[in-house]
């Protein structure tokens, strides 16, 4: 089909999920607090602080209604909500938390999200692979059984226990870290609020990377023991080859193929783990403020938040095919 | 004066499973010279494979070789480690797998994968390894342009001979062919025969084919084994071993094998099924479905001896 | 000559190329594999018809739309003389005893879970065709039939507790107890050993002789259909190119690709002549067949007539028919 | 099969929480706040911390009752003795209240000058072999049968250490002070009625925060009274004062009682206001369990169904079917289940059965990754030559569904329902622990919420490890040996694994 029709029928398809995504957020938002559990929007958008007026509680709430459109018909306002989505016009924050437009704020937190999911998923990448593909190798034996036992703990583990141990560990036991990462370097600038924002983004991003790897490994450990069984792997031993080498090179090109599928899949899984280690270390990302948001109920930030994860997941889905592509080269062919 | 390539003594290798030891390959003793094709034939499960394999030293984990010798060259390979095999492997003896479709790596082109085999031996600088894999190509009836190209992109019978090309790139003493043309069409097969035996004639290369179909054999090779339930049946020259066949194994497969300039007749078959080798039968492990078997067959193993001048046979009737 | 039981005509399956959604959107044209596209075959009473081709020929498309487990794309199937290619599934189960179907995999053919009583009675209890005790006898004689001696002792056995010759007579058991007329057998030894294939051929020659039952032997190995069927057929591409008598077909090969075949066919003799090529390239794919006739870009004798124009199948000698330019 | 028995050890534990706990999850100060699993004592920093200990017989007929002689008059001049026969203790069995108990009477003769005094020393001795306690209350019943003309009626509590040392427990604790015939007392303390006379060194309201050795402010009563080990002696002295008027005094008392609020509790420990953490963490494993497999069950089976449809039938539908499932796929899984448990909770109503709607939306979620895996599964066995074979003898739709599909598809069926219970399991205890509040039931993430809520003043109780661990480790086992249950079954029952 040639790599750019494929390009162009992906990005399609990529519209019409996020059209239904839109839509499945609408109703989220819009009809099921106020349509169907019949809440009244007045009394539903509550700013967290008691001290503002209430002149100005009334104005935020009319405009919230505004904003969201409760004033109007459902399907005017329906039109107007997908219009807004698709030119991520996505309005101001209410709830008393956060202020000004939602798409300023979802930039202002955005770095600090992608800088500890970016960091942990290459650590845990880097982490799976290796322990992985020499699990695979030695299999059966003491340390594929150590790191399999180990691995599967973590992967069971729940993000917040990992999160609260080591946070009752490291912050509170040792003190080597803060125990709330925002009130840490918030107000610092330059060189010690690089310091300070490296000090507390240790435990999050522990927290996140022992959360992940554990699924990551246990990808890449049984496709490697497929990709072992291979006769291309026994015909590079049959060539004389390093161990090493058939490891490295042969059996992780291949085996590397379902992760990546699989790390596309996940990223709203690894979104949602970010959600909660966020909000444990007071990471001020974008999954710290989303909780917060919850809370205050702040719906268009939630809502816009909600449609950037879809739209990230899609266009993981879409980079990892063309990863896949790159790796694999019978795929290509089939675009 | 030939000179001896490849010497297997009483080599057994056994796999230990959950119900016992599958006894592969059993006491098998023989040897190559140089520039012989020699064929082993066997049915499946016989254990053939596993014969190459522990020839290659290519064992699964759970394989144990419990008793003889493989000399390859004269160098006793029998109890070599890993990195010492390294060595031996694709200089001395190469592999042409069962299934060549899935010999070669998916994602890697095929000349990177014939040249990672000529450098890891240092045997020449890359460079020179890409050209010598263009060499090969063509050799083998392959445009040397395809060297660039992956796997996937090449029909079967080309995979097999990018396979061959490999097995030959840094001119080994033995090659071993696994079921080479098993999953191919007859004329993709018959290809595959012509180019076999066009190498051998050119390089004067000593091959080992292995395969289920005794017709190849008798196509391609000039001495054979025929192989059954980890033992060797009978050995010898081809000639003399498929017009006079001995055992009465190789008479029932000669004769239930489907010969398509013959007349047309009722086929044979042998009947019951081959032992398992968990548990194979006493005394000779055919005599269950042997029509001549005797009482002595049921209780004392026949061993392999010379009746004829380089024919050998394990069977009590002779 | 004796009657025709099976004759198709014109006979096409074609697949649709499975694409995505959106590439079906864009683009008009479809493309299709085109697995079986215009045969004519008989099948007399009483005989063993070969059919024989390379990987991907068609032939096993073939012998499943003959039995309408896939339905044709065009063209009829004539079933003593009634069509039965247009059916639709609810009137075709009248059918189905008549047609059986045996096939290549005795692993996969036989559920795993079912006993061999279970499997052979199997079609007798969906079409309640007999008795309890019925049930019993008729799948008693199936057994005894296919050499499965004694027949009781199998009962009960599942199927990974025989060999896979067994499995294979299993299989035919199954399809005999409900006393068809046809048996499409589609490679069914080609999974076993050379050492038991004849086992399992000379049951289906058996019942041949004692019932008078017709079959479609599909195969690639020419060598084994040479002895067990009367007439061969072979296909290319989709296509029949040549029909004779077995032993005419591989002494006298007409279409180049039958020659091809044949010499490409090795001899378990050392002194026997070695195996040649005749044909160039390899088998091309069913979705862009060549123009003309379709063996013409491997064939050593091709000329400018065999790009442009298909070539029918004639009858160029009695009883031998082939579809090619040199005739 | 240690995963299905660690499952079945679960579900025991859920089916019989009642019978296996000694406490109501949510009642305070079983022990004290912060004690350690009774266990731990035998690990050195844990060792001889108290258990809830009771130190004192509650059998007043055993104890040394003797010293009631004390029994005086004051008088300006000097002390005379009362008579011995105006004075008496009696011991009786049996009442509604206690099998023993002590009656005293006495007959107090006029004075002239300002008081006569009845005192009734009864004490008995322990030993104490631990560390200090935080706290500990002592008490006793008492039932004023008869009260004349006195003017003052009060208990007194001493403590005795091994080193000679006598801690006035309490100030006299005036009863009553009014000379009146019949007199009805304060604190609750009436005639003709068993009344308690309970006393803690610490109210249980007080700043729990506090209590630990270095929090500020109020003492703890136990590290000072109760800081060597040896033999104490309890003294619980009535008082009874009367003036000019002859009066008369009866009093039954008994269950005297020395109670120290265990450091050691239990099998798990208590949490940061003394509730007991077991049966936290018994009642925890109903939801987690509830939660876990119902909604598995339910999403399996539509999955399943839904799967076994979209891949039987290929055509309009199933392809509709797959494109759903494309879908929700995307959507992510947490936050939309945090959106909803808030909007829901914002509703009295349906906040009320609120594990009900968390069971349908991870339902209504997560069916599409069965779905995925059965129809995939159903396509390949529709390639298998006995689904073949058996349309070639006749058989319609149906019967090949029932007899040949579903049986193969059932063992995937239940190794995709013990794959997807522990993401239930998780999933749950995550929103538990982001909304602690949503429920008064003890859930093991509700547990892990507050301990993590009070992970800072953990820091001086040992970090509260007891508190961390338990649920989470649970909730870690419980979710693997469902992983490991589902894998076992699907190598039985997936034939791709199985092989031939």
């Amino acid at each position: 089909m040639g790599l750019k029709r494929f390009i162009i029928s992906r990005i399609i398809t990529m519209f019409v999920v996020l059209f239904v995504v839109a839509v499945i957020n609408f109703i989220i938002f819009q009809v099921l607090p106020f349509t169907v559990l019949g809440i009244d929007p007045k009394t539903w958008f509550v700013p967290a602080g008691g001290t503002r007026s209430d002149v100005y509680l009334d104005k935020i709430r009319q405009e919230v209604i505004h904003n969201l459109g409760l004033d109007l018909p459902l399907q005017e306002r329906f039109f107007q909500y997908i219009y807004a989505m698709f030119t991520f016009n996505f309005g101001y924050n209410v709830g008393g938390a956060l202020d000004g437009p939602v798409a300023d704020t979802i930039l202002r937190f955005a770095p600090y999200t992608i800088l500890l999911l970016g960091a942990s998923t290459v650590a845990s990448f880097i982490i799976s692979i290796y322990l992985g593909i020499f699990s695979a190798h030695k299999r059966g034996k003491t340390f594929d059984k150590v790191s399999l036992i180990t691995l599967l703990f973590f992967y069971a583990m729940p993000s917040f226990w990992i999160g609260s141990l080591l946070l009752l560990f490291f912050a509170f036991g040792l003190k080597w870290s803060p125990p709330n990462a925002e009130s840490y370097f918030s107000g610092l600038t330059g060189l010690d609020f690089v310091y300070a924002l490296l000090k507390a983004f240790l435990l999050p991003f522990f927290s996140l990377t022992l959360i992940s790897v554990g699924g990551f490994y246990l990808i890449m450990r049984s496709s490697a023991i497929d990709i072992i069984t291979e006769d291309y792997i026994l015909m590079a031993r049959a060539k004389g080859l390093k161990t090493r080498k058939i490891l490295f090179k042969h059996v992780q090109k291949n085996s590397i193929l379902p992760i990546l599928t699989v790390f596309a899949i996940s990223l709203g899984f690894v979104l949602s783990g970010a959600i909660i280690t966020e909000t444990i270390f007071g990471w001020p990302g974008l999954g710290y403020w989303s909780f917060v948001a919850i809370d205050t109920l702040d719906f268009p930030f939630e809502q816009a938040f909600f449609f950037i994860i879809s739209l990230m997941v899609l266009v993981a889905n879409f980079i990892a095919d063309i990863l896949y592509g790159i790796v694999d080269p019978r795929v290509r062919t089939s675009w | 004066m030939s000179t001896r390539i490849l010497d297997v003594e009483n080599l057994r290798m056994y796999y230990k499973t959950k119900e016992g030891y599958v006894k592969a390959v059993d006491n098998v003793s023989f040897k190559i010279e140089k520039g012989d094709f020699l064929g082993i034939a066997g049915e499946s499960a016989s254990g053939k494979t596993s014969l190459a394999m522990t020839i290659l030293k290519l064992l699964p984990p759970n394989a144990e070789i419990k008793s003889g010798r493989i000399l390859i060259d004269g160098i006793d390979i029998t109890n070599m480690k890993e990195s010492e095999l390294r060595d031996i492997r694709w200089t001395k003896i190469s592999l042409v797998p069962q299934g060549s479709m899935n010999a070669l790596n998916p994602v890697f082109t095929i000349g990177g994968q014939i040249v990672e085999g000529i450098v890891e031996h240092k045997i020449m600088s890359k460079k020179d390894a890409w050209k010598r894999a263009e060499e090969l190509l063509e050799l083998v009836g392959i445009d040397k342009a395809r060297v660039k190209s992956y796997p996937h992109e090449l029909s079967g019978g080309m995979k097999q001979r990018v396979a061959i090309a490999m097995a030959l790139s840094n001119n080994p003493d033995v090659v071993l062919l696994d079921e080479p043309t098993t999953a191919l069409d007859v004329i993709v097969q018959a290809n595959i025969m012509n180019l076999l035996r066009d190498l051998q004639a050119k390089l004067k290369m000593t091959m080992i084919l292995i395969t289920h179909d005794l017709s190849i054999i008798a196509d391609l090779c000039n001495k054979v084994i025929i192989y059954y339930a980890g033992k060797i049946a009978e050995m010898g020259d081809s000639l003399s071993v498929y017009t006079k066949p001995l055992h009465p194994y190789t008479q029932g497969l000669l004769a239930s094998f489907p010969n398509i300039r013959a007349k047309r007749q009722k086929l044979s078959y042998i009947p019951g099924t081959p032992p398992n080798l968990v548990n194979p039968p006493k005394g000779c492990r055919f005599h269950p479905r042997c029509p001549f078997a005797f009482e002595r067959c049921r209780i004392e193993e026949p061993q392999l001896r010379e009746i004829e001048p380089g024919h050998f046979v394990a069977c009590h009737l002779y | 000559m004796s009657e025709t039981i099976v004759s198709c005509k014109g006979l096409k399956k074609y697949f649709p190329l499975r694409r995505g959604f959106l590439s079906t959107l864009f683009s008009r044209e479809n493309l299709y594999v085109r697995a079986v596209d215009g045969v004519d075959l008989e099948v007399r009473k009483n005989e063993i018809m070969g059919l024989i081709g390379e990987s991907g020929c068609g032939k096993t498309t073939l012998g499943k739309t003959i039995v309408r487990l896939l339905d044709p794309t065009e063209g009829s199937i004539l079933f003593k003389g009634e069509d039965i290619s247009k059916l639709p599934q609810n009137k075709l189960i009248k059918y189905r005893t008549k047609i059986q179907f045996i096939f290549q995999d005795p692993y996969e053919s036989v559920n795993p879970r079912y006993t061999i009583f279970d499997i052979v009675s199997e079609g007798l209890r969906i079409n309640k065709l007999a008795s309890k005790e019925d049930i019993e006898n008729r799948v008693y004689t199936a057994l005894k039939d296919v050499r499965l001696e004694p027949p009781e002792s199998f009962y009960d056995l599942y199927p990974h507790e025989v060999s896979g010759g067994q499995r294979q007579r299993v299989a035919i058991a199954r399809a005999l107890v409900l006393n068809p007329e046809f048996i499409v057998a589609d490679e069914p030894v080609s999974m076993l050993d050379v050492s038991i294939r004849a086992e399992v051929l000379n049951v289906m020659l058996d019942l041949k002789d004692k019932y008078g039952i017709s079959f479609l032997f599909i195969s690639h190995d020419l060598a084994t259909a040479k002895h067990i069927c009367d007439r061969i057929a072979v296909m290319y591409l989709g296509k029949i190119v040549e029909i004779a008598s077995s032993e005419e077909l591989v002494d006298k090969p007409l279409h180049p690709y039958t020659q091809a075949l044949i010499a490409a066919i090795p001899v378990p003799d050392p002194r026997a002549p070695k195996v040649t090529v005749k044909a160039k390239g390899e088998i091309p794919s069913a979705i862009n067949p060549p123009k003309g006739c379709r063996f013409h870009p491997r064939c050593p004798f091709a000329f400018e007539r065999c790009r442009i124009e298909e070539p029918q199948l004639r009858e160029i000698e009695p009883g031998h028919f082939v579809a090619c330019h040199l005739y | 099969m240690t995963g299905l028995g660690i499952i079945i050890f679960f579900s025991l534990l859920a089916i019989f929480a009642p019978y296996i706990t000694w406490n109501d999850p949510n009642t305070t100060f079983v022990a004290n706040p912060w004690a350690v699993p009774e266990w731990a004592t035998v690990f050195p920093p844990y060792q001889g911390l108290p258990p809830n200990l009771e130190l004192t017989s509650s059998n007043i007929a055993t104890w040394n009752n003797q010293i009631a002689s004390h029994s005086l008059v004051t008088t300006s001049i000097g002390t005379d003795q009362i008579p011995n026969s105006l004075v008496s203790i009696s011991r009786y069995s049996s009442d509604q209240v206690s099998d023993k108990y002590l009656e005293i009477n006495a007959s107090l003769p006029a004075t002239i000058f300002p008081q006569s005094v009845v005192i009734l020393n009864s004490s008995t001795t322990f030993n104490y072999n631990y560390k200090p306690p935080y706290n500990f209350y002592f008490g006793v019943f008492v039932f004023p049968v008869k009260v004349v003309n006195v003017t003052d009626f009060y208990f007194q509590f001493m403590l005795k250490n091994p080193s000679g040392k006598v801690y006035k427990l309490t100030n006299y604790l005036i009863m009553a002070t009014s000379p009146q015939e019949t007199i009805s007392y304060n604190n609750g303390l009436s005639l003709n009625k068993w009344d308690a006379v309970a006393l803690n060194t610490i109210l249980p309201d007080v700043n729990v925060a506090a209590l630990g050795p270095s929090g500020a402010g109020i003492p703890n009563t136990g590290l000072i009274y109760l800081n060597e080990t040896g033999q104490y002696t309890f003294t619980l002295q009535l008082v009874a004062v009367t003036s000019f008027n002859p009066g008369f005094l009866s009093v039954k008392i008994s269950n005297p009682y020395f109670f120290v609020l265990g450091r050691a509790y239990g099998l798990m420990g208590t949490d940061f206001e003394g509730k007991d953490l077991w049966s936290q963490f018994v009642y925890g494993s109903r939801i987690s369990m509830e939660v876990g497999i119902l909604a598995g069950v339910l999403s399996v089976l539509l999955g399943a169904f839904l799967g076994l449809f979209a891949g039987f039938f290929e055509g309009i539908l199933s392809e509709v079917t797959m494109r759903i499932t494309d879908i929700i796929l995307v959507i992510p899984f947490l936050p939309l289940a945090i959106v909803f448990v808030t909007v829901i909770t914002q509703n009295g109503f349906l906040a009320q059965s609120i594990y009900f709607w968390i069971i349908i939306l991870f339902a209504v979620l997560s069916w599409p990754g069965v779905t995925r895996v059965i129809r995939s599964q159903v396509l390949s066995l529709k390639q298998r030559g006995y689904i073949e074979a058996a349309r070639v003898l006749g058989a319609r739709n149906m019967y090949i569904l029932r007899r040949h599909l579903l049986p193969n598809v059932m063992g995937l069926v239940y190794a995709n329902l013990a794959l997807s219970v522990p993401g239930f399991i998780l999933t749950e205890a995550a929103l538990d622990f982001l909304f602690p509040g949503v429920s008064e039931t003890p859930t093991w993430g509700r547990m892990l919420s507050m301990a993590y809520e009070h992970a800072a003043s953990a820091t001086y109780y040992g970090y509260g490890w007891w508190w961390f661990i338990f649920p989470g480790i649970a909730i870690v086992i419980l979710s693997l040996s469902f992983v490991m249950l589902g894998y076992a079954l699907d190598e039985i029952f997936n034939p791709r694994l199985r092989g031939r």
